[in-house]
């Protein structure tokens, strides 16, 4: 990489204003329908035309990191769903694959197959919910959202059943899952994987073919595949820029190895690249669903002989990171012998991935702007942890 | 994809004069990072993205850690010539004698960065620096030119730990709010007592319900 | 002078008076019910401007870019036009040939203007 | 009864009013029509912080519906708003900004505290950016616990606010705030201190609670 290539995508794009009309700088500020909770944008606009753009954080900077130096490991797993709040499965497995490694802790067989089912649902009930957000930031004032939450409450229906509490499970434990997937339950997962591909048609005709959504989101917000890669971005918006990058490819954690399922990459980068990704991604979810429950294995749920409460691991560090919904979720956690650890770090996908919204918004109408934010996938309880 | 080793030898030859040293994981995980001296990190890390063969292109996380003052007691065996009444004579005898010595180690804030190569698909490297002491001395090389995505994360280390990373093209305060004056994250930051109220309460909030308690009665006797 | 009722605009005159009527009743008891039973209680924080819950630095009424007053006057034409083909429209059945030939120039002249400011480039947002 | 004499809170004899409802004449007072029709439609402000929100947010879709109790009509401005469901954790940061909410939108105006975060900063508590509980700088009308609570929890939330506007009389002692002169209509947004949100409460709406054991 060039010398160059160091300044050049490494501030967003300025754009001269020829001193026609005066600036007009607007918080789209904590409280405004489409930030998707508490986070704030002070946009300079020319007319309509975004000029700059700064993103203002920390309104919903609950102290995850403080909290989870004082309370022990396990105390931790609670709070670990209140993360990203839509995906509290895929935050337990990234936490307690964390402390696996931190004490070297091995999964029996059948937990992993169900930590796979979990995490597949999960990501599929995002993505449904995601586009359902987007599409109603371009004006599709809660119908494909009415859809997407239809499919939620199912899948919602299973996570209650099973590990108590619709959106905050604290289901997995270091070593395993907390209870065994029962018969009933897996016949229930069954049911809602053979339900879901008529649902992700049933969404594609009313979605994909759709003028106004092609207008709105194609040639918007496009994120070049090597500001993408440096900026740190990851997930859906990095394989939509046409990096294959799939941690569940390249780390294989867990036993996503066993399972044929693609990545699908986008080639444009631009909004409706971010739609179709997520779209298929759902359908290769349900790919290893099909899979996971067709073959999975009886036997222990968790490791007998795993330490869960009050245990001291070793002095050492460790970083697990799994492949979130909303893309790398990673956890650091520095141990110095006591029953809490010493450095609790969370790597938030969400954060990392609004480094590059001014880059995208920048030149675009107030209007693309929310759409792009829509597209870039957050949660405030992540981003602000 | 090469070990710490081989990466410490091949940083040290691309990037003369940087003090490399390899800080071990006790951890199963075995994730050995790398310490590099301040002066020579961007080098080092610019080295790091752009070698052919490592390619580390993707910087995944940005850790502050703050690491205190240390006080180590150890009992040491010192020999002192010490003066002794030998069969009526004053004569000077060296003499074991335990003590116990207090060295404090001082503590220092460290920026952990862990790498990732999406091209060639292999990762962790971990990167470390490490500033002169908790209290002046807190400057450290911003990475933000080398890799955009530490600029958010940089911003974070520098609002909760205090680390003024130099040459970050924004360094402002990005989770608390601007007139936030000191350093949340750090071990030894007291938050405001603001009648935090439980019904069973134990260990600081008791004392702080009693100290509220004792401020209220001497109050209404006065 | 003939009575009043017989005039055909009577009942037109009524209508017109139930509409506003039927339109005002609401409002007046409405603001006759606040002014008795609710007292007005205005204060600094309540009558500042909303900007998403912060206080609202700078002023809104800053000058457009010209290209604006451009747009507002091409809309013009439409207006205009269609406000009279209004008329025209409802009476095209009984007209002669002659009024739809005048009607047409009109709506020719009109769209020559457009085809002008189009092609100066004045519609495409740069 | 002229509109002369202001006295409605004389309620209509339950037996009679019961006895002349068989007969098809239905029997009222000013009161009661006003409640009944500022209950049926408590429009609330469009207010999400945390995970309160996405139940918040379940609650008005399909299956838990909303608007059965007629609010579904989510209003983004708080001038169009008539009660704000505070549904997540408010941070320090957060608060100034919520109080100024809260007094920008028109009375009669109402407060639900949606989860244990904004009742009392829930399983936040220690943390160093989270205000203890809404109700330290606004009143808090309805309180919901649970973490989040289910989205039935905030629909009996929604009745019991019906029923506390239902029984609100227009005239006399216990009459609500809005709509006596002097009860405090202006809340005082609090300022971001060096350390600390500067006051740490609102001393008229919120007291240290003191534990009788």
């Amino acid at each position: 990489m060039s010398e160059s290539l160091l300044e050049a995508w490494n501030r967003p794009p300025t754009i001269e204003v020829d001193g026609e009309g005066e600036l007009l700088e607007v918080a789209m500020g904590p409280h405004h329908p489409s930030t998707h909770g508490v986070f704030r944008m002070d946009v300079v606009l020319d007319g309509e035309r975004v000029i700059k753009l700064k993103p203002v954080f920390g309104y919903l900077h609950r102290n995850h990191e403080q909290i989870g130096q004082t309370v022990g490991y396990l105390q931790m797993m609670p709070y670990t769903d209140r993360l990203d709040y839509f995906c509290s499965l895929t935050n337990n497995w990234a936490y307690a694959l964390a402390v696996e490694k931190l004490v070297g802790q091995a999964v029996p067989e059948r937990a992993e197959y169900i930590r796979v089912i979990l995490a597949e649902l999960t990501r599929i009930q995002n993505h449904a919910s995601t586009i359902g957000f987007l599409t109603q930031e371009m004006g599709a004032s809660g119908t494909p959202l009415m859809y997407a939450f239809r499919e939620r409450e199912k899948i919602l229906d299973l996570f209650e059943s099973l590990t108590g509490s619709r959106m905050m499970c604290n289901y997995m434990r270091f070593g395993g899952c907390r209870v065994d997937m029962t018969e009933a339950h897996l016949n229930a997962a069954r049911k809602i994987v053979t339900g879901l591909p008529r649902f992700i048609d049933e969404f594609e005709n009313l979605l994909t073919s759709n003028e106004i959504l092609m207008a709105r989101s194609q040639g918007m917000g496009v994120l070049k595949p090597d500001l993408a890669v440096n900026a740190g971005i990851t997930g859906p918006m990095l394989r939509a820029s046409g990096v294959n990058y799939d941690i569940r490819k390249v780390d294989h954690y867990g036993i996503y190895d066993r399972f044929s399922f693609r990545v699908p990459l986008g080639e444009h980068g631009d909004i409706y690249d971010r739609y179709m990704v997520r779209v298929l991604e759902m359908r290769e979810s349900l790919k290893i669903l099909e899979q996971a429950l067709k073959d999975i294995p009886a036997g222990p749920f968790i490791d007998p002989k795993a330490k869960i409460r009050g245990f001291k691991p070793k002095p050492g560090e460790a970083y697990g990171r799994i492949e979130a919904p909303k893309g790398e979720l990673g956890f650091y956690l520095i141990s110095d012998g006591g029953t809490s650890p010493y450095r609790f770090r969370i790597r938030p996908p969400s954060f990392i991935n609004l480094t590059v919204l001014e880059d995208m918004c920048i030149g675009q109408n107030v209007a693309d702007v929310v759409v792009v934010f829509g597209s870039v996938d957050i949660v405030l309880g992540e981003v602000d942890r | 994809m090469k070990t710490v080793e081989e990466i410490k030898t091949a940083i040290e030859t691309a990037v003369s004069g940087a003090q490399l040293e390899i800080v071990p994981n006790g951890s199963p995980s075995a994730e050995h990072s790398l310490l590099v001296d301040a002066a020579h990190a961007f080098a080092a890390a610019k080295f790091l993205r752009d070698d052919a063969e490592l390619k580390l292109d993707f910087l995944s996380n940005v850790t502050g850690v703050d690491w205190l003052d240390k006080e180590t007691t150890e009992k040491v065996k010192v020999t002192r010539p010490v003066e002794k009444e030998v069969n009526g004579v004053k004569t000077m005898v060296d003499e074991t004698v335990e003590e116990t010595k207090k060295t404090v180690t001082p503590g220092y804030l460290e920026a952990v960065y862990h790498l990732y190569s999406m091209a060639k698909k292999h990762g962790p490297v971990i990167l470390r620096m490490r500033t002169g002491n908790r209290s002046d001395k807190v400057e450290l090389p911003s990475l933000t030119p080398i890799w955009r995505a530490a600029e958010f994360q940089e911003r974070e280390v520098f609002d909760l730990f205090g680390i003024i990373f130099t040459g970050h093209p924004d360094l402002r305060r990005i989770l608390m709010w601007d007139g936030f004056k000191d350093y949340p994250m750090r071990r030894d930051y007291v938050d405001p007592d603001d009648y935090e109220y439980e019904p069973t309460a134990h260990d600081d909030v008791l004392k702080r319900a009693q100290a509220h308690l004792a401020a209220t009665t001497t109050e209404a006797a006065q | 002078m003939p009575p009043m009722t017989s005039s055909p605009y009577f009942s037109l005159a009524i209508l017109f008076f139930g509409a506003l009527g039927f339109g005002l009743a609401p409002l007046g008891l409405a603001w006759l019910w606040a002014h008795t039973f609710a007292p007005p209680k205005p204060n600094a924080i309540k009558n500042a401007i909303y900007e998403c819950g912060l206080e609202s630095k700078g002023d809104a009424w800053v000058q457009f870019r010209s290209g604006y007053y451009l747009y507002a006057i091409i809309f013009l034409i439409f207006d205009v036009e269609t406000v009279f083909l209004l008329p025209f429209a409802v009476a095209f059945t009984g007209l002669t040939a002659g009024a739809c030939l005048a009607m047409l120039v009109f709506v020719l002249l009109l769209v020559e203007g457009l085809a002008w400011a189009w092609a100066k480039g004045v519609l495409t947002w740069q | 009864m002229g509109l002369g004499e202001r006295s409605f809170d004389v309620a209509v004899d339950p037996e009679l009013k019961i006895e002349l409802g068989k007969q098809g004449i239905f029997v009222t007072t000013i009161q009661e029509l006003y409640n009944w029709g500022r209950k049926s439609s408590v429009w609330p402000m469009q207010f999400g912080l945390a995970c309160c929100a996405i139940e918040m947010i379940a609650t008005t879709m399909a299956r838990y519906d909303l608007a059965r109790f007629g609010a579904e009509v989510f209003r983004p401005s708080p001038r169009q708003a008539d009660l704000m469901i505070v549904s997540g954790t408010v941070t320090k940061k957060m608060a100034p900004q919520v109080v100024r909410l809260y007094n920008q939108m028109a009375e009669p105006r109402y407060v639900i505290a949606m989860g244990a975060c904004a009742i009392s900063g829930g399983p936040f508590k220690q943390g160093y950016n989270v205000l203890k509980g809404i109700d330290r700088y606004i009143p808090v009308d309805v309180h919901i616990p649970g973490c989040p609570p289910r989205p039935e929890a905030l629909l009996q939330a929604f009745m019991t606010l019906q029923k506390k506007i239902d029984e609100q009389s227009l005239t006399g002692e216990n009459r609500p705030r809005y709509l006596n002169v002097d009860a405090p209509g202006e809340f005082p947004v609090p300022e971001q201190g060096e350390h600390d949100l500067v006051p740490a409460s609102n001393p008229n709406v919120w007291t240290v609670p003191v534990v009788i054991r």
